[in-house]
């Protein structure tokens, strides 16, 4: 049994005058001591996905359909005094913005200590100690005296890491990981990575890591999701990803990484836009961008389809139909 | 920070030194004199000569300024007219008592019942709770004092007799004044708390501690109430200090002895001495207040610094 | 104050019940403001004073003056020197003895010109070399003053006074102990231990702003005739409160606004009572427009103080027919004053308008724009609105009203910068006299610039006559001639009402008074 | 493209409340105006013989001691307040919004010394600044105003710097410090639409306030005189028959009440529309 | 080289923490940016990259030493018009992207800020299309101009900072880890479109980022900045064939390859040791704790910041004598 099912996860927010439909349908599961790398777009949806999980989507956001279960038990309508029992402890999660997702008039300290308040019993001097512990865990120096001070006296990557303590304070079940490293230096972002990997294999926490950094997908993840447009357009093990990527997008997206080693006067793009979540597109949304695109892409959703024991690809080049029309193709070459 | 609040402390001497004098002077332009001039004009004027020779009031106002501030430096603020013979000090201190109990008591009331009625109406943003408390607070705002401290006499003095109509004798005395001042106080520090907790509520950081599996009440307690707290600090301080000097209206239906009287009765009664006494102490206490108020600020918020741009 | 849990039940009020110690309670409408005697001035202190210490005579309930320290008083032939015997054995309440020099050395003190209360007109206008000794240009053995022996006082006076015994009756002219007061110094009367008592009571708590409780005084010459043990006297300002204290059975007397006489007017504990004090319109006769005498003759005519008294007032107060209150008596035994100079205002608006119209025309047909100013209290306002309605009823005139605060509107009166004011005299004493002589003594603006012509002159001849003049009907004559100048023919002031409550008296007292001078009686009162 | 200001507007339209609340405002507004027209009667002919008459078909809202129909005075009275309240709220949003503003934005000695200043004029009793100008000025709504405007900001202006004390160390406004923003700027841009709660709900207490000391000041002689009137007038005097004649309390009350029920719920819908997190 | 456009000269800016505490965030930092060219910064989290960003666009008074741009002086108290030239010359792209915009201003208002500043006369309608233009230059649409920073995600809202300080077409643009919110693909084409600026307006960028390889690709040099100070300033292929400093060597040694097998196996400098606290640093070289060739005079003196190779700077004993 999967930790975690989410299945065909729908997502809306209302603006002013337009509902944004910035999750739509997104489907996976989640095993114990499974590392899931969410990769994509820049507003294809990922936080929206973690969050409508974790319930804590803002005032305008609905699930508006699909079905989440953990551990057994379907959460898709728990209320908020039910999501208390499972938030902090079971799951947790690291929000994106560090410096917005601290209080601004309260210690850091006090914002670890306090999760360890709510689910750990602990005498007020072991909450103290294990905060110190989790500074200096996730590489902060002299963790006493950041202990005491306010978010708005740390630089950005503490603040993150003051926001991954907080996460990992309890041991929870799942990490819900929303791009950790961003503000990092790479000897931080190494060190917390093992640190992660050690949760991992101390309580077999699972994580869900949302990140653009592919060097890291490549260092932790075993499985990663690739979205776009509201959709996970391919899945798979990071090997599958990352060898055997299929999806135009995936490819474009590799293809875009600067490769240290190698000197050019440009680095790869793809061209165009992402689509317009308010009026999603009928067919494939990579569809406008896609290079390969074809009539029946820009008219009818691809389905998501099962290319090997782990890998699953939403495009049309995968349907049956499209593959031999692209082997003629070769052929002609 | 310390030598921050050293230099308030010297500002504070200049600004009540330049309070008392304008208030020396403004006084002493008032029309009419602290006599009964009905009384005054059936003398004969060498008579009346004498009398303002023995006041001192026959010398130019600046002379009987600097003497004033003579006697103000060693602790005299002199005796007063309208309650003849009595050093304003002691008046000062026995109306202050009454006029503090009352108004700690409002405030504190008004305080711990506006608290919680904002936030549960932010909480609870747009349901009845919401709308109740708009309700309460704007009666707490537009029905005068005196019409509902008028009320809570007959109601609770008269009819139900549970406590004492008027006139302070016992502690039991006090409740009805308090009640009747702190419904403004609730009403100010509801919607000052709403208003504010709307905002914070939408924070990402309230998402995080619910994130982190904290109750809604130790949510609004400890995060989204310390943030909204800057406004309602803020009107605080000008609620205290009115409160605390005392209510007219409130005071005079109970019975009360404070100096919500004693400002308007003084005033009018061209008392100098007291008025510059009373309100050497009502502006010390203004200011003090106002100083606690913005050391408070850094404390509430700490990214808020009061001492200069530079660091 | 202690912070005894009193609460709602107590009867606090007419009587405490099982100790059968006898007590009534009243209010005053404003703080205590002192109770050192030099230096109260008003009715307030004067309430406490009169009631904790005495005089050579007191008042009795009808406003007579009858002999309390004093056992009798002999006046001359020429009625210019007044022999007072004191009474054996009288003692403050301390035990100071309670002598002639008491007297001599309070009214001495009180005589000076920077007495606190700005009293000395009191005595300095009557006593021989008062004034002189007043302001300073004669010593103090040269003061028609002299104490032949301990129980002996010889008050000589600069002229026939009718009145003065009532006037040793007014609290100025009580008794000090001066040992002590000089003792004390400048805490003399801060409490109540820094005060002795000659009167029928003694305080036993006092605080100025809170109240004040009273005792019988064991040292009063007649104590065995104090009735009520215990008084208590709250300070209440607002009459709403005093009300519901009344009902609640905590005070045995309260004043009514004039909005609840209706409700309680068949009430038995109601009753009513006016004093001594006359509200009136005081003209300016030199200000623009009111210095037409036609002009104020119509302003005066207009107004129909019956009015004011049914539908405005209806308090108790009473309408005035002259600025001399109707009860005062006239020096004629058994004849007020009212009774013999009838009614000097009459309601005419044919004749108002028929003086407007002449009082325009000698303007120079330029009709004149007229402000009243007034107080800023409640009933002045409302009188003041009845008044402005009334003139553009009666006048077709609008009339501005211009309301301040007492010291604002004095002041304005002062520099003589109006043209009409609401205005309002006491009674220091029970004769004429207390009013009209106002009108001539450094007659200024305040008592609207009547000097300097004919008509000033001529009354003031009149006022002058009268201070010297012996016989009784003489005197009464010049009195009623010179306030038919005042009101009707010069129109210098317009009367309106004499000051009157409407009050509610638990049944169980008796004799709780205010004589004509409102300053209230509590020796007489008693609990059933 | 809507505007900020269009955007709020049309948000506000979109509450069923504020919309309900403006068009009760608006009713009385004509009231105000209009009301007194509507009656044979004007608000300062007095009649002794129809003296404290409850409401009835003839008199409307009855009358008071003087006999004046209450139904023409009330609502002269509250087109005096609704005077008072507009000036007073003007004053709080003109000169309070922008000393706070100032004060805090500039801080250091600039804040230092407009503090000072704010404290001397709390600090001198208004009463005896308001004797004063009694006596150099005629009585009156202008004087009034005077008077009112002494002190009547001071409150608005410590809110709003506490707020801008608050927000000025945010880093968009370090944004727009870099983006060659001037103060002035800055302060309209980004600090008071960032305030607009707080300065809402003050402004819904200054009004209230403001009008029961225009009914003050006038009680002391330096606002109306008779026989004008304001709301706050009629309630002082309302207040004093509260026993015999209730009804000349409570309908001035309830007007009262009603307008500041429908300011608040204003005043909640502006706050709300001009909050684009709070949109529901 | 060409003409310098920023020189910083020992510049110092010092925390008040607690009591009398002082936190040393940039300490003592020299060094000049030419016209034209990008000096990428790259450090240890925490070691005062964007207090120098900040501290050198004056949103932060400097504790000491000066900033000069064009050889006149910027630090300390300068004159209005300075200040305006400022402006338009430098900008910043700001770290917290959600925090530098106003939570109650839509995007169109928050581009168009620049504009409006400087450029009352362009009509709204002019303005708006300059806003839109310049969102799709960043990657984003035009729907997005009616929206408000709250109803973005991180990425967009990092671009919408992009678009603000680009809006004004400074010449000068401190840009704090501007990209590190955006999938590769936008990081592309925002790094593509910052080269194609400065090719064609002859931009500079002072660019701090943590993605070590962008910061190569878009970089002329790179500074590496360790506890408040720099230790080593280089041409970017120096500093990626040739680094001199033990910190730059573990840095780099430690960047995560986006391939998965690579990653598996590989080894990195492992920093041992730990940081010394920023409010007391010890004398001596800052790193020397977790240094593996520390040496006793490591722990002793303070390594000079000096030229060992032409255009290539270090602090570091190992070196000294070069
Ligand atoms: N409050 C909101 N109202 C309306 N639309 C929103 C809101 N929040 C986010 N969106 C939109 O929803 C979409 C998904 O946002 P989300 O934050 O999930 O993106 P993301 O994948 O996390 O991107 P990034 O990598 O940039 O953080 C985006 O297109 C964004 O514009
Ligand atoms: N306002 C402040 N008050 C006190 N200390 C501060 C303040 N701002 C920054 N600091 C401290 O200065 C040091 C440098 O911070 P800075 O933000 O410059 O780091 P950074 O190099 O940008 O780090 P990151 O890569 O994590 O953003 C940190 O130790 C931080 O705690
Ligand atoms: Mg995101
Ligand atoms: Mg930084």
């Amino acid at each position: 049994m999967s930790l975690l099912e989410v299945s065909n996860l729908h997502i809306s927010l209302r603006t002013q005058d337009s509902v944004v439909k910035a999750v739509r349908g997104v489907s996976f599961s989640l095993e114990p001591k499974d590392t899931l790398a969410i990769v994509g777009e820049s507003g294809s949806g990922k936080s929206m996905t973690v969050k409508g999980i974790m319930k804590l989507l803002p005032k305008a956001g609905r699930v508006t359909d699909g079905k989440i279960v953990f551990d057994g038990t379907d959460i898709t309508q728990f209320g908020e005094r039910q999501m208390r029992k499972l938030n902090g402890s079971e799951i947790s999660m690291i929000f994106q913005d560090p410096m917005t997702s601290l209080n601004p008039t309260m210690t850091v300290g006090k914002q670890i200590m306090e999760v360890l308040h709510e689910h750990k019993k602990m005498s007020a001097q072991n909450q103290k100690a294990r905060a110190v512990e989790l500074l200096s865990l996730v590489g902060i120096s002299s963790p006493e005296k950041r202990f005491g001070q306010y978010p708005h006296q740390l630089s950005g990557g503490m603040r993150q890491r003051v926001v991954i303590a907080i996460a990992l304070a309890c041991d929870p079940k799942i990490l819900v990981a929303d791009e950790p490293t961003t503000a990092l230096d790479v000897t931080i972002q190494a060190q917390i990575l093992e640190l992660m990997k050690s949760l991992q294999d101390k309580i077999s926490t699972s994580i869900i890591l949302i990140t653009h950094n592919l060097g890291v997908v490549a260092n932790i993840a075993n499985k990663v999701a690739v979205m776009y447009g509201g959709e996970i357009v391919e899945s798979g093990t990071v090997d599958d990803i990352f060898y055997e990527a299929q999806h135009p997008y995936t490819l474009g997206l590799i293809a875009s990484i600067p490769k240290i080693h190698e000197e050019s006067v440009t680095l790869k793009t793809i061209p165009g836009t992402p689509p317009d979540l308010i009026d999603p597109p009928a067919g494939c949304p990579f569809a406008p961008r896609c290079d390969k695109a074809m009539k029946i892409c820009h008219l009818r959703q691809p389905e998501n389809k099962q290319i090997s024991g782990t890998h699953r690809s939403a495009c049309w080049l995968q349907h049956s139909m499209a593959k031999q029309a692209a082997e003629k193709e070769e052929h002609h070459e | 920070m310390k030598t921050y609040i050293l230099k308030r402390i010297a500002y504070l001497f200049v600004t009540l030194l330049v309070i008392m004098t304008a208030t020396f002077f403004l006084m002493h332009s008032l029309p009419g004199t602290p006599f009964d001039e009905d009384k005054i004009s059936k003398l004969s004027p060498e008579q009346q000569r004498q009398i303002y020779a023995s006041y001192g009031l026959d010398q130019p106002v600046h002379v009987q300024y600097f003497k004033y501030l003579g006697n103000v430096f060693q602790g005299d603020f002199g005796t007063s007219t309208l309650y003849a013979g009595h050093p304003v000090r002691n008046i000062l201190m026995s109306r202050i008592v009454p006029s503090a109990i009352v108004g700690i008591q409002a405030v504190l009331i008004g305080l711990a019942i506006g608290l919680l009625l904002g936030v549960v109406a932010a909480y609870r943003h747009n349901t009845s709770l919401d709308y109740l408390t708009m309700v309460i607070s704007v009666l707490g705002i537009s029905v005068p004092n005196f019409v509902v401290a008028a009320l809570l006499q007959y109601l609770f003095g008269l009819k139900w007799g549970l406590l004492p109509v008027a006139y302070w004798e016992s502690y039991s005395s006090s409740v009805l004044p308090s009640l009747a001042l702190s419904f403004g106080v609730i009403a100010q520090i509801a919607r000052f708390i709403r208003t504010e907790m709307l905002t914070v509520l939408q924070q990402d950081y309230i998402l995080m501690a619910k994130s982190k599996g904290l109750s809604p009440v130790r949510i609004l307690l400890r995060h989204a109430l310390r943030n909204s707290m800057l406004p309602v600090l803020t009107i605080l301080g000008a609620i205290t200090v009115n409160v605390l000097t005392g209510s007219l209206a409130v005071e005079s239906i109970y019975s009360v002895p404070g100096i919500g009287s004693l400002f308007v009765d003084t005033i009018k009664a061209n008392d100098y001495s007291t008025i510059i006494g009373l309100t050497v102490f009502y502006s010390a206490f203004y200011v003090v207040v106002i100083l606690i108020i913005d050391l408070l600020y850094c404390v509430i918020d700490p990214r808020i610094r009061l001492a200069s741009a530079k660091e | 104050n202690s912070f005894t849990g009193k609460s709602g039940e107590t009867s606090g009020g007419t009587e405490s019940g099982a100790a059968q110690t006898k007590s009534v309670s009243f209010y005053l409408e404003n703080e205590i403001p002192t109770l050192d005697q030099f230096a109260a001035s008003d009715n307030i202190a004067f309430n406490v004073l009169n009631n904790i210490s005495e005089g050579l005579y007191r008042l009795d309930t009808n406003n007579v003056p009858q002999p309390a320290l004093a056992e009798k008083c002999d006046v001359s032939e020429d009625k210019l020197s007044y022999t007072f015997t004191l009474r054996d054995g009288l003692k403050f309440s301390n035990g100071d003895p309670i002598t002639s020099k008491t007297f001599k050395e309070t009214w001495l003190k009180q005589m000076k010109a920077d007495t606190k209360n700005n009293y000395a007109f009191i005595m300095t206008d009557y006593i021989v070399n008062g004034m002189e000794y007043s302001e300073k240009k004669m010593d103090a053995d040269k003061v028609g003053l002299e104490t032949p022996d301990d129980k002996t006082l010889v008050v000589k006076l600069k002229a026939p006074t009718p009145y003065f015994l009532s006037l040793t009756a007014f609290v100025p002219y009580y008794a000090v102990d001066m040992d002590f007061y000089k003792n004390k110094g400048a805490d003399y009367a801060l409490n109540k231990d820094n005060l002795v008592y000659s009167g029928p009571y003694m305080l036993s708590q006092y605080d100025a702003a809170a109240g004040a409780t009273l005792v019988k005084n064991p040292n009063y010459w007649d104590k065995d005739s104090v009735k009520v043990d215990t008084v208590t006297i709250k300070i209440i300002k607002e009459q709403s409160t005093a009300l519901n204290l009344y009902k609640a059975g905590q005070l045995s007397r309260v004043k009514l606004s004039a909005t609840d006489v209706p409700s309680y007017k068949d009430d038995k504990e109601f009753t009513t009572h006016s004093i001594y004090r006359t509200n009136f319109i005081q003209f300016n006769t030199t200000a623009e427009g009111t210095k037409n005498v036609n002009i104020r003759k119509a302003l005066s005519m207009a107004i129909d103080n019956n009015t004011l008294m049914s539908t405005i007032l209806n308090n108790g107060s009473e309408a005035a027919n002259g600025v001399v209150p109707k009860g005062m008596s006239s020096g004629i035994a058994g004849k007020t004053f009212g009774s013999l100079q009838g009614t000097l205002t009459s309601f005419n608006a044919e004749k108002a308008k028929e003086y407007w119209e002449k009082g325009v025309k000698e303007l120079g047909g330029t009709i004149p724009q007229i402000t009243l100013v007034l107080d800023d209290d409640t009933e002045n306002k409302d009188v003041g609105t009845y008044l402005q309605s009334q003139f553009k009823s009666v006048l077709g005139i609008d009339v501005t009203l211009d309301s301040k605060t007492k010291e604002a509107r004095r002041a304005l009166m002062k520099s003589g910068k109006y043209q009409m004011g609401l205005n309002a005299w006491g009674a220091d004493y029970d004769d004429p006299m207390t009013y009209l002589q106002i009108w001539t003594e450094n007659t200024n603006s305040f008592r609207g610039n009547f000097k300097d012509t004919d008509a000033a002159n001529d009354y003031a001849n009149l006022i002058k006559a009268a201070h010297s003049e012996k016989d009784t009907e003489k005197r009464a004559d010049f009195l009623l001639r010179a306030e038919k100048s005042l009101i009707v023919d010069n129109a210098v002031v317009a009367p309106l009402y004499y000051m009157g409550s409407a009050y509610l008296v638990k049944s169980n007292v008796k004799n709780l008074v205010e004589p004509n001078s409102g300053i209230l009686e509590l020796k007489y009162a008693s609990v059933e | 493209m809507r505007s900020g200001f269009q955007d709020g507007w049309f948000r506000l339209k979109q509450n069923k409340g504020a919309v309900a609340a403006l068009a009760i405002l608006l009713v009385l507004v004509a009231l105000a105006f209009l009301g007194p027209l509507l009656t044979k009667y004007d608000y300062y002919t007095t009649n002794y013989g129809a003296i404290f008459q409850s409401p009835s078909a003839e008199h409307w809202f009855g009358t008071d001691k003087f006999g004046r129909d209450q139904w023409a005075r009330v609502w002269y009275g509250t087109r005096i307040s609704l005077l008072i309240a507009v000036v007073a709220a003007t004053l709080d949003l003109l000169v309070g919004v922008t000393y706070g503003s100032i004060s805090a934005l500039l801080g250091g000695r600039t804040d230092a010394v407009m503090q000072r200043i704010v404290e001397v004029l709390v600090g001198i009793p208004n009463l005896i600044i308001v004797i004063l100008l009694m006596m150099v000025m005629p009585a009156g709504i202008g004087t009034l105003i005077i008077a009112m405007s002494i002190s009547g900001w001071v409150n608005m202006a410590r809110l709003v710097r506490a707020e801008i004390l608050k927000l000025k160390n945010h880093e968009f406004v370090l944004a727009a410090r870099l983006l060659d923003a001037s103060n002035g700027q800055i302060i309209l841009r980004h600090l008071i639409p960032n305030t607009v709660g707080v300065i809402v709900i003050n402004t819904m207490f200054t009004i209230p306030s403001a009008i029961f000391t225009e009914a003050f000041l006038s009680f002391i002689g330096i606002g109306l005189q008779e026989p004008k009137a304001s709301l706050g007038v009629l309630i002082n005097s309302g207040f004093q028959v509260i026993n015999s004649h209730p009804y000349l309390l409570f309908i001035s009350a309830i007007v009262i009440v009603l307008i500041m029920v429908c300011f608040s719920i204003l005043g909640d819908g502006l706050r709300d529309a001009f909050d684009p997190q709070m949109r529901v | 080289m060409s003409e310098v456009l920023l020189e910083v000269k020992n510049l110092k800016k010092y925390f008040q923490v607690g009591k009398a505490q002082t936190l040393k965030a940039v300490d003592n930092v020299s060094f000049q940016i030419y016209k034209g060219e990008t000096l990428g910064l790259v450090g240890e989290s925490g070691c005062g990259k964007s207090t120098l960003g900040r501290t050198i666009m004056r949103l932060y008074h400097p504790t000491d030493g000066e900033v000069f741009y064009e050889g006149k002086k910027i630090s300390g108290s300068v004159s209005k018009e300075e200040n305006h030239e400022c402006c338009r010359k430098m900008q910043m792209i700001f770290q917290d992207p959600y925090m530098s915009l106003d939570p109650r201003m839509k995007v169109v208002d928050i581009v168009a800020e620049g504009l409006n500043s400087r450029n009352s006369s362009m009509s709204r309608g002019e303005r708006e299309m300059q806003v839109v233009r310049l969102m799709e230059m960043v990657g984003l649409q035009k729907e997005h101009i009616g929206r408000f920073a709250h109803e973005f995600s991180g990425g967009q809202r990092q671009r919408i900072g992009i678009a603000r300080a680009l809006a004004i077409h400074p010449e000068f643009i401190v840009a704090d880890e501007p990209i590190s919110a955006l999938d590769v693909s936008i990081q592309a084409q925002v790094v593509n479109l910052l080269r194609q600026l400065q090719d064609e307006l002859g931009l500079t960028y002072l660019f701090i980022a943590h993605d070590i390889s962008m910061v190569k690709y878009i970089s002329s040099r790179i500074g590496v900045m360790y506890l408040g100070s720099l230790v080593e300033l280089a041409p970017s292929g120096a500093v990626f064939d040739r680094p001199l400093h033990p910190y730059t060597q573990a840095l780099l040694s430690a960047i995560p390859l986006p391939d998965p097998r690579a990653e598996k196996n590989r080894s990195r400098i492992v920093l041992e040791g730990t940081v010394p606290s920023p409010v007391n640093i010890p004398e001596g070289c800052k790193f020397c704790s977790r240094c593996r060739y520390a040496t006793d005079e490591c722990k002793k003196s303070t390594p000079q910041f000096r030229q060992v190779e032409e255009g290539h700077w270090v602090a570091c004993h190992r070196y000294a004598n070069q």
